[in-house]
């Protein structure tokens, strides 16, 4: 079977999946930064996911730019730190590219992706391979849009990026860390993954998870 | 781990009721974490604003107050506040006379406050100046990193833009009074211990029984090195001797602060400002004033930063000027 | 061990010198160890003399100045100074006004001030009183036993006497307020650690994770009980109530302190004095003035304490009089 | 071989060995006063003793008072704590009662020591089961004169008094103490030797080391 687009209640649920993946790995998202950083991006992204839900649950959208827009600014005025704003407007970007829809195509959704990482860049200035979530962000948005030349799934994409996006992660730990926090310590960063990297791997797993689901 | 808190969620709530409930001369948003001074912005005085991660207490919520900051946004522990909580305390301190931002150089805080600021010209007509603290000698400073630290200087640029603004001084003069502080200020720290994050439960990295960390930040964070243990007067040496390689403190009054990470005792800060004064006499450096104590922290990191700041008459004039903070007074 | 010193048998040396660069308005005898104010007492002044180990600053020496002490006697850690000290600071400090020693009550200040008090008698003219502080309530008090130790009052004694003889009162008078404060003043501490005497070497005692010690004083000595941690509000309850059994504090205004032993960060602090003034609501009891921070330490014991002092209209007025020291600082 | 007196010499030669002997166990009395105290008995013991020693080194006497008001007097200005005030009028007191000879007989040395006693309960008030050096101090000056009665021997009299003096301070274990800092513990003190009878069942060692070597 293969699908072509994806609904409100699926992003949602990407959402929602998104919040349970930080939720577990909490101990790990904070662990990762204990090594390079401040031992806090665990608590920052469930604090933050956490309120996007429960700000989803109380007040119900009907499209798709509403759902992110709102989600984005619950990113921005709850988590703080770095991520805060990078995820945030990530967000923000792709409820704007999104536009008052109640579905996106595969190509809508490549679409917006690119735009949330347009946000990332445009806010945290991070270039490819400065050990950041940009270095997930970016080879998970490429193989996405190369899967789907191919073969014209969401699903199929969405589990291309997943994959991308865990090789992207897993690249980052023998980088020297150029951006953030972890760049204070010059070549100690090596051996280590970054921490806004892994959470945003989860990101990716969500959407695979979510459209296979169908 | 062991802490005097109810929950690792609740810690900055229930210490903003302490901070209120201790400090009638205070006023706490409890909602969007901002600690005011109970007196509106006297009209015409340009309004001091800093903000950040809780744990460096007292930087900034100890700083409010007459001759310091108008405001304060408290985010979580080492995590910077959001830009609603900028705009917000932007909106209730301004009096017409323009806003500074004290911003400590870390992405998250530059990105969040950079968002404030832009929401406020967005929604107002509020005239925002930003200084971006950058003083840790301890990173190296290129352009392909984040850059320096805002550490230990921001404490003394606090207090002397607070000065200068508390004077009359405009919104262009304040913001050159904290670019000059910034510009004039080193500091590099050490750390004997890591610092236990709330949420995290356990101490941010390892340090074996014989080692000490050179070069960390505030933030529990891995520093440059580490290095065995030694005694303070090595100790002193290894903190004061990047700071004077990377500025020219010679020929000038300078205000030295040796300051306690948290979990440092007194007397061992005391040790250590007899060792910095020995190595700065020695290397012809006079110091102007000094500061002794707990000013900007780590939680209970166990350690010290030692900042230096190449005054002049002016800057002189502004540090000794009233203030009446929580965490620094004299004078009033 | 892990500390920013040059060695155990310098500590207390190292850190006079350090106290001496950073406050050109004390005046330090690094023979006798003592600090003094720079400017002598005015002549008809009562002098105020204190005194104890190291390892509780900034107790004593940073409350020499005005408003408060004109000397401080310092001892090696945790050890009471000698009877020679005591005489050499009584005899400097005296301006024919007479001289009040303010001892902590334990077996060995006690006896140290006592012999100092009967040199300066036998050597001199100068007229000597004496307050002893006993106000920790987890020591059971009984003619059978040393007594309660002195703790946190303390510091609320040598700010409130301090202002009377600033003031002008006679000795009689101010040994009467210092005597009232004792007498109105209780506390209560808590550990979560022990902490590190440097010629130990290690934690005097070993508390497991899940542990915190009540009734713990400023010497890291073990304290009454060991009980399992508990949240904030839990421990704030533990250390109100026996103080609240112990005395009526309502129909009063109160000033009530919480004190960090040295380890613990300020954040903490206030999310006990949040707790503790819960507490006191509750009980009906009228805070009027409050005190949070490092005041009277136990080197990096981690834990503190809290103080309740039932005040009068002149203790409230005598409280807010100027006073200008290192530690304590307000209206000049 | 029996003894009579005790000479200037060996008077210095005691005090050295005490020195000796807190060195020694500087880590035993502090771990003592760790348990049921502030961690210094150690510490307060060795300066106490090194300044004495190098007051005696520094200036030599020539009377058994002149020895003992200054080691009295050193121990007052260098010690602190409860131990300063205690040995050093003990000391004091000892030179007092001795007055300005160059040897103490037997019962000249049990007279001192007993004033030295009577100076330590003028200072402290300590009784017997105070758990406190009071409980080493007596039974060892009673076990030297009942022990100089039989066999008129100043060393033999001086090794009862070691024996009474190690007898006493295993003795302060099972007691509570109600005098000095361990005080404050109340039924925790139970089961811990008190750190000053511990330091002055040295000081009885030294004696009779000191008188043994003849
Ligand atoms: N300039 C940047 N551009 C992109 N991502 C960044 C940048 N700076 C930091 N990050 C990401 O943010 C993550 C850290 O987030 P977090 O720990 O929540 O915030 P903070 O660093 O403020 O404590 C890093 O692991 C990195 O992936
Ligand atoms: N009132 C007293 N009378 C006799 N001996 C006492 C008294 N108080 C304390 N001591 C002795 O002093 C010892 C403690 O000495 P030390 O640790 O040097 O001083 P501090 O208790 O001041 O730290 C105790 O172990 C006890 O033997
Ligand atoms: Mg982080
Ligand atoms: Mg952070
Ligand atoms: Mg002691
Ligand atoms: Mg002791």
């Amino acid at each position: 079977m293969t699908n072509d687009t994806i609904s409100l209640d699926q992003l949602t649920g990407w959402l929602t999946r998104f919040r349970d993946l930080v939720t577990e790995q909490v101990s790990y998202l904070t662990e990762l930064d204990s090594a390079i950083g401040d031992a806090d991006h665990g608590s920052n992204m469930t604090r933050g996911m956490d309120a996007v839900l429960e700000k989803i649950q109380a007040s119900p959208v009907v499209a798709v730019d509403e759902l992110f827009k709102g989600v984005g600014m619950t990113l921005v005025t709850s988590v703080g730190g770095a991520s805060g704003p990078l995820y945030g407007t990530f967000f923000l970007r792709i409820g704007t590219s999104a536009g008052p829809v109640s579905t996106l195509d595969a190509p809508g959704l490549a679409a917006a992706l690119r735009a949330g990482l347009g946000g990332v860049v445009a806010r945290g200035k991070a270039e490819a391979g400065d050990k950041t979530m940009f270095d997930v962000l970016a080879p998970a948005l490429d193989a996405f849009d190369a899967d789907l030349v191919v073969f014209s799934d969401i699903s199929s994409a969405a589990r291309a990026a997943y994959s991308a996006a865990q090789a992207g992660r897993d690249a980052t730990a023998p980088l020297i860390a150029r951006k953030g926090r972890a760049s204070y310590l010059g070549e100690r960063s090596i051996g280590h993954i970054d921490p806004g990297a892994a959470s945003t791997s989860l990101l990716f797993q969500a959407l695979a998870e979510i459209l296979d689901k169908e | 781990m062991k802490k005097l808190i109810n929950s690792p969620e609740t810690v900055l709530a229930d210490s903003l009721i302490g901070v209120a409930a201790a400090h009638p001369e205070l006023r706490v948003d409890h909602v969007n974490r901002i600690i005011y001074r109970t007196d509106p912005t006297r009209a015409g005085k340009v309004a001091l604003l800093s903000g950040g991660g809780t744990g460096h207490e007292p930087l900034h919520g100890g700083f409010v107050g007459v001759g310091m900051l108008d405001a304060a946004c408290a985010g979580a522990v080492f995590t910077s506040p959001t830009p609603d909580q900028m705009l917000e305390a932007t909106k209730v301190v301004d009096s017409g006379a323009g806003v500074l931002h004290i911003v400590k150089n870390y992405t998250g805080d530059v990105m969040n406050f950079e968002m404030g600021a832009e929401l406020a010209a967005a929604e107002t007509g509020i005239e925002v100046a930003v200084v971006v603290v950058n003083d840790d000698v301890a990173v190296e400073d290129s352009t392909f990193t984040a850059g320096r630290r805002g550490v230990g200087t921001t404490v003394l640029l606090e207090k002397i833009a607070g000065a200068a603004a508390e004077e009359g001084r405009d919104l262009a003069a304040v913001t050159a009074v904290a670019r000059q502080v910034n510009e004039s200020g080193r500091s590099m720290g050490v750390a004997l211990s890591s610092c236990t994050v709330p949420a995290a439960g356990k101490p941010t990295f390892e340090l074996a029984e014989g080692e000490m960390e050179i070069g960390v930040g505030i933030h529990g964070e891995p520093g440059r090195r580490r290095v065995p243990l030694a005694g303070a007067a090595e100790v002193a040496r290894l903190l004061v001797e990047p700071i004077l390689a990377d500025l020219d403190f010679t020929g000038a009054p300078t205000i030295v602060m040796v300051n306690g990470l948290g979990g440092t005792p007194l007397i061992e800060l005391y040790v250590m400002y007899a060792e910095v004064r020995k190595i700065l006499e020695a290397a012809g450096i006079t110091v102007a004033r000094s500061l002794v104590g707990n000013y900007i922290t780590a939680l209970d990191m166990a350690g010290c930063s030692v900042t230096i700041l190449k005054a002049d008459e002016d800057l002189l004039h502004l540090w000794d000027a009233p203030v009446n903070t929580a965490g620094l007074r004299w004078g009033i």
